[in-house]
């Protein structure tokens, strides 16, 4: 079979395997959060998984991205060592923040990743002002800024649309739109005719497509970055998922219908890709390898977090401010 | 009623301010099928319908604007914003108009909203969701500000604060959702800027509010053990404060400990030990002091954060040191 | 001439004369704050009459407004006492907010005006509420909030344009665009296809229309006004218009072009009405008329407030809050 | 340079830094051709270009989200919000972000941004366009708080701060923008954290900053005159604030008087107060006084809002109360 954009069966193959990565990393961190093997919000990415891979894998190493509250599928999407981020959502030394930021703050800026961030819709107006900075700066990089379809209905989401295609910033706003804001259905507090309509309102072209297609993702994703990179301003893409787990990892699950849940594996992104995989001549056997492969990285990753000592007493006091960071306050 | 959580009371007051005037209403994110995030709103919804208990977008500003706009127009909203962290994405309608409103219209209207914003650390929300702001508020002429410590002033203080007419800033600990006491349904709103003087002492004064107020009996009693009697108030209003009580305590035992889980720099603690030094400078017999969190935001590992809490041990550690500088 | 909606030759008078007070008015308020007879910002409303004047015309007695930071025409439309708003923007006794608010505040709460706003934006968050209330007490009103185009760029205004239709509230927007944001031109800082395009994202149908033709808005008033009355939701208004004076009476003007503004008077909404008043039979005689009854009533206005008292040094401590307002703080 | 105004001073400043590091840059509301509401960036638009100087929408939350985002990706914005009050529109990103990016994110980011919030009462602008808000920010961890009172430290001050690799707020005096003094336009940038003592004295410390250094240093002169030797700190920065400066007055005056001109409650005059009655409490010769606000909005009519202002007379008396109490 022969694909557009670049894109190649080993590509897709390597996507499929981050997935599974990020599967098995949330699968286990929503379990051990439930278990209180660690604390905190844990907001699991599982059946999301082909947009951060998607999306990520048409960016390059130095190209920035911001993400929500529901972050550590981006991270790893975008090349983020699940070992430090497990040590990381555990709260231990090595942790890749440290151990102070935990799973709403996942990051490494090392590879360009800004961070999840705990407050709906502040990612989104750093993504912005992070674009601000590569045109400024002259740098070839792009942003891509992640957030949720509950986002939308947040001032400072709306102003930063506005922002990007008054100053057309290389960002790409990509919306996971999986039907819920928390524990409230996001059409009965949404107006309007739609997402894409309201990027299109600020004058971003937009494009709606099904999140759960690991190639739709890819495709749309592999067009509009290299519209933004190559200086086209803002582009917005719009992708439909299903949030498999609770809003957070200890949600009560009182406000939807357990059937509804039910019936989203049948939409598993990882399943249809592999399917697809198997397809174009990838081996039953590879593909079981790549399981078992995730889950023993992740198991190796769980091991190393759970044996980890706590950060160090006197981390307390590093990295607040350099001016006025006296021990009497 | 016996004995309840310090969530459902809250829930219990806020059923019977509902059932008896139809003007009260709550609005915020998550408040209907979910109940809040945790349960203060259980089926309320399916009590009073979703024009009384309204689900809402993530627009924290309009949740804010438009319960200040209702409440001007004749109905008492109650608006939830979940965390105090998050009430700072309405900061400008708290401060700008709904402290205001009154003020700048020479009278003419009254803004009679409740301003739900959780307080405190609670199991490793980190940065994000784990600060206490009362301080800011309590600096804004025209806001009220309530802190209840237990399941029933989680009662009387939300009926009252339901039935005020002033904007109230009311934040329950989050630490306390789950704590259980004594709660009589029939109780009446409780006097808002009224401390409780939760146990007597001759030594010391120790001022507390909110999820301090535990960890401060308990250091009381491990210093009593070692011979110094503490008496702990209970703030209980912030925003007005019980001067009277406070002083009057202070003018007894001519020391002065106030306690609570903000950051110390710039926390309301300031406020009280700066009005006790200026008015009861001569009846103090050591330094006052305070205790708060450092100023640093909240760390997400457990053995960092524990250090941002202040210990029952320092305060007891702080009482036998004042009580050996006279 | 016949009228459509209800209109006459009488009510477009009546109209007439309301815009001409607000034009004294505001003439007057702009000099004596350049001339430091008064004090802090006066955002004179010189040149948009048409549409406060349009639209309050269509109101009852009990409907709401809200407006902002310009917000003189919009009391004295819907009804306001000229004398005591007066006296409030000189700071006086006797004024509308007892000399407290002054020009950013003025407010009459007892013709259901919500108030002037210092803060762009947040006088429409406080309508929608208004608009909440009026459903949850089962009254009969209707709200009308008054912006700026600048306004259409703050997340608060756009985060109310959904709530206002996710709850299908009773309450029509207008947006009174005179091009600039304070000092800046509007356009050089939104983006998109335009106003009107912004509050059909969220679902709300709008009209465009051009301000400064005092028929034109007392038209679209008319018919948008009867839509969000028979309960089918908000509606949003799109007026043009022209802004003769600076942002402020105090005003550089470094930013825009003296002939761009000379230009407006070929606009002024005042002079085009009258034009059309004299072609349907009101005589010269009687406009001449109105126009001294406008100035005379602002010089009795401007008479009273110079020579009227300051409000009482008691007056610092009302109204501030009942619990807490002691004397010791 | 000669002399220049507060505000130019403030342009010189940026002008410099401008010119010095290309990373830095403004962005704000009406900054470009109208230069900003006191002139403070006249001009800068025109050697700098609109990609440096850059007027943006009316989006105070996206103004300050932006920023954050580019300085944690390189560059050294500067942002104008106007007035301190419309500062609380972007309260949320300045406090859950700029403040805490570099914390939470273990140190692997820095937040360099400069926010500007002009402070104080101005002639009548009222209750949404007059507030003083130091006392917030000195809360928050994280944050650098900065407010010069003179032209000189206007310019040496806003260097340092846009060199800080901190966030910083500036917050500039409304009423100083027109005030004139002398500044070296080669003065290297202002230390922070270091207050200036603008005037020695022996009997009483008096503790200001911003708007109300004048009128200290008046009421100090007028004290003399009937036998008070008044010492007068300006602090320059609150924080970090210079403790030691103060401690060591206050050690050799024995009385402390702290003066803004924000509200008095909840004032960043309770945490010097509280920091001297815990630390200083031996050396204290009667009790600590603040001068500020009432808690009330701020007025609009002229002589509501003189009553706001701490007049240099009442200054004066409480000096002489305080000597007279020893
Ligand atoms: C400003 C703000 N308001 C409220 C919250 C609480 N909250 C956390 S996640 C969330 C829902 C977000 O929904 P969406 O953006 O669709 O993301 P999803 O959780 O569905 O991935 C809410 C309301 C928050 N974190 N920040
Ligand atoms: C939140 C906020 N930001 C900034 C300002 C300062 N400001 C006052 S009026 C104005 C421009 C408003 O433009 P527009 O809404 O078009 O109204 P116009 O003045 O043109 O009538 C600005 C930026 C403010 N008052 N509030
Ligand atoms: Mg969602
Ligand atoms: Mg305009």
């Amino acid at each position: 079979m022969s694909l557009p954009l670049g894109l190649s069966v080993e590509r897709i193959h390597a996507m499929y395997q981050r997935m599974l990565l990020m599967r098995a990393f949330d699968e286990h961190a929503g379990l051990a959060r439930r278990e209180n093997r660690l604390r905190g919000s844990v907001h699991e990415y599982t059946g999301q998984e082909a947009i951060a891979a998607g999306v990520c894998a048409m960016l390059r190493p130095a190209d920035y991205i911001s993400s929500y509250h529901r972050g550590h599928g981006h991270c790893i999407a975008k090349g983020a060592d699940p070992a430090a981020m497990m040590l990381e959502i555990y709260g231990k030394a090595g942790g890749v923040c440290g151990g102070k930021g935990g799973s709403m703050h996942v990051a490494d800026f090392s590879l360009s990743i800004l961070g999840a961030n705990g407050v709906v819709a502040d990612g989104v107006t750093i993504a912005v002002g992070a674009a601000q900075a590569v045109r400024l700066l002259g740098e070839e990089r792009i942003v891509v800024a992640f957030f949720g379809d509950g986002a939308l209905n947040r001032g400072p989401m709306l102003e930063a649309l506005n922002w990007a295609k008054v100053y057309d910033l290389p960002i790409l706003f990509v919306c996971e739109d999986n039907g819920y804001s928390d524990h409230t259905r996001t059409a009965s507090v949404t107006a309007g005719p739609g997402i894409v309509a309201r990027a299109e309102a600020f004058g971003i072209p937009a494009d709606s497509i099904d999140g759960n297609d690991l190639l739709a993702v890819a495709c749309a994703a592999a067009l509009l970055v290299g519209e933004v990179r190559t200086g086209k301003g803002p582009r917005f893409l719009h992708a439909t998922t299903c949030r498999w787990r609770g809003h957070l990892a200890l949600d009560r699950g009182l406000y939807r219908d357990p059937e509804e849940v039910a019936g989203y594996a049948a939409q598993d992104p990882i399943a249809r890709i592999a399917g697809w995989l198997l397809d174009n001549g990838v081996a039953q056997a590879t593909l079981d390898g790549d399981a078992a492969a995730a889950a023993g990285r992740i198991a190796d990753a769980v091991a190393l977090a759970e044996a980890a000592p706590c950060p160090d007493e006197a981390q307390l006091f590093t990295d607040v401010q350099d001016a006025g960071a006296s021990s009497w306050a | 009623m016996g004995v309840i959580t310090y969530a459902q009371a809250a829930r219990l007051a806020l059923q019977q301010e509902m059932q008896r005037d139809p003007r009260v209403w709550a609005l915020g994110e998550d408040i209907g099928p979910e109940g809040g995030v945790a349960g203060q709103y259980l089926d309320l919804q399916r009590e009073f319908g979703r024009h009384r208990i309204v689900d809402t977008p993530i627009s924290e500003s309009t949740i804010m604007g438009s319960a200040i706009g209702a409440a001007i127009c004749g109905t008492r909203p109650v608006v939830e914003l979940r965390y105090a962290d998050f009430g700072l994405c309405a900061a400008d309608e708290i401060v700008n108009q709904a402290a205001k409103a009154r003020y700048m219209l020479g009278g003419q209207v009254r803004v009679p909203v409740v301003i739900r914003q959780p307080i405190g650390f609670r199991e490793g929300m980190a940065a994000q969701h784990s600060q206490s702001t009362e301080a800011w508020w309590v600096h804004i002429p025209g806001l009220v500000v309530v802190a209840p410590a237990t399941p029933a002033d989680n009662h009387a203080l939300l009926k009252a604060a339901i039935r005020s007419d002033d904007p109230v800033i009311y934040m329950e600990h989050k630490e306390l959702w789950t704590t259980t006491g004594e709660v009589d349904a029939q109780a009446a709103p409780a006097p808002l800027g009224r401390a409780a003087i939760r146990r007597e002492g001759g030594d010391l004064t120790l001022v507390t509010w909110s999820g301090m107020l535990g960890d401060s009996l308990a250091a009381a009693e491990a210093a009593q053990s070692k011979g110094v009697s503490v008496e702990v108030i209970d703030l209980r209003t912030l925003w007005p404060w019980d001067r009277d009580t406070v002083f009057d305590s202070v003018a007894r035992t001519g020391r002065l400990l106030v306690v609570h889980q903000a950051v110390k720099v710039g926390g309301f603690g300031a406020e009280i030990t700066a009005e006790v030094a200026e008015h009861l400078f001569g009846a103090l017999r050591c330094a006052p002091r305070r205790l708060g969190a450092p100023r640093t935001p909240v760390p997400y590992a457990q053995p960092l954060e524990a250090l941002c809490r202040v210990a029952p041990t320092q305060i007891v550690s702080s009482a036998l040191a004042m009580l050996a500088e006279t």
